[in-house]
């Protein structure tokens, strides 16, 4: 599921082509290999955020002893690098990484990694909010909660269009 | 036409993904069609306005065409992230 | 230069109490092992915002090839413990880890980590983005940068004044 | 008192570092001691609004009172992270 950015862009005078790197996965991320694979082999980076979205083991007071993560093949990851490729769009950025699990997720679990590079502090930390805000929103992902009383699919929250309709 | 079901639709409907032949012209068609033939459908389509819509793997509208579409999805809002 | 919370601080109902990491070292750290340290053993952790510093390979146009970075021992750790709190008081934070680096530091090298553990995404991000503004402006660390004509201390830029005055 | 200097007001100074005694009542005062007494110190603080002051480790300003300081520093606006 991991797509490099196309061999075809051409170099800048600043380093290397920008590199998105998406993926969609079962499999845990390693957050310090990610952000090498980010910033390898070029120095004209000052910047790099990152969001690391985690597993709560309680949601508005009702105790979660883990998750289901749906999400529909093929067009996740295809929202995924959109949002991506907007964020470069946007902001001037030297990489975007967008890794998002999916399946059975225990409390304290890595869910979602975002990491952006930028020469400049502003540019990272926005484009790797704005991301996540569209992520939320826009990436064909569903969560089900297993609580004491069963098992629950979980609501979208208008706080998220909110948060990504600042960006507009 | 491949109709996929996500989430709470999915379970509603009992199946992730079923061949439909159909001749309705846009997606809210389809959807009155499945209402009136099975229960399950009448279930999963209930509230419309909890339910989003990709045609080919794109955000869409209820009132989106049908006609060459390959690949139809119905899912709630999403909640990922 | 590690300062642990006060081990008096009392554990609350979400959990242990928030944990203030801050190290000012002359060596390298580990971003991965770092994320780790401030999650360890904690469930109710839904967000981890980070930011990493890089050394550039040029700056205006004009290529670097190293610099050195001065600081003041003492009053160092205290300034970065204090924006810490201050991020604290104002977020409702788990963990605030900040880690700058002294010394001699060649392009793409690590300068600065900040990372912040919130149960919400938009106070991890927040909290983050704080901290650095407040680094940028009262942390006492200065930086020698080597040109090809020669070495020169960098000028503080208006515009990290300004970050930091929109948290007022 | 120790008196402490960083960045380039060390290089100007020529020293990171030294023991001053002095009865300038302030900051402001010293920094006028200094001034006359080297061309080392009239050189650093030739532009004051270039010129931080810290007083025992805490930020403060050139009419802070010394009495009773153990440590006083001067460098130029900060430039870390």
């Amino acid at each position: 599921m991991t797509e490099p950015a196309p061999p075809t862009a051409p170099p800048t005078a600043q380093g290397p082509a920008p590199v998105v790197h998406v993926s969609v996965q079962a499999a845990d991320f390693d957050i310090g290999a990610e952000i090498d694979r980010l910033t390898a082999g070029r120095a004209d980076i000052g910047a790099v955020a990152t969001f690391t979205g985690l597993v709560r083991d309680h949601a508005g007071g009702v105790p979660i002893s883990g998750m289901e993560l749906e999400h529909y093949p093929g067009m996740t990851e295809a929202a995924l690098r959109a949002i991506a490729d907007a964020a470069r769009a946007r902001w001037p950025l030297q990489g975007v990484t967008v890794i998002h699990r999916y399946g059975p997720l225990a409390p304290a679990a890595r869910i979602v990694l975002v990491a952006c590079a930028s020469p400049h502090r502003g540019a990272a930390f926005e484009a790797a909010e704005f991301v996540m805000d569209y992520l939320k929103t826009r990436a064909p992902f569903w969560k089900k909660e297993t609580t004491p009383e069963g098992a629950r699919w979980v609501d979208a929250r208008e706080a998220d269009d909110e948060a990504a309709a600042r960006w507009r | 036409m491949q109709v996929l079901y996500f989430a709470w639709l999915r379970e509603r409907v009992g199946a992730g993904r079923e061949e439909i032949a159909s001749d309705a012209p846009t997606v809210a068609a389809l959807v009155e069609e499945l209402r009136a033939k099975d229960e399950r459908y009448a279930l999963a389509f209930e509230d419309l306005s909890a339910v989003r819509v990709a045609v080919d793997q794109e955000a869409a509208e209820f009132d989106a065409p049908l006609a060459g579409v390959r690949e139809l999805a119905f899912f709630p809002p999403v909640t990922g992230g």
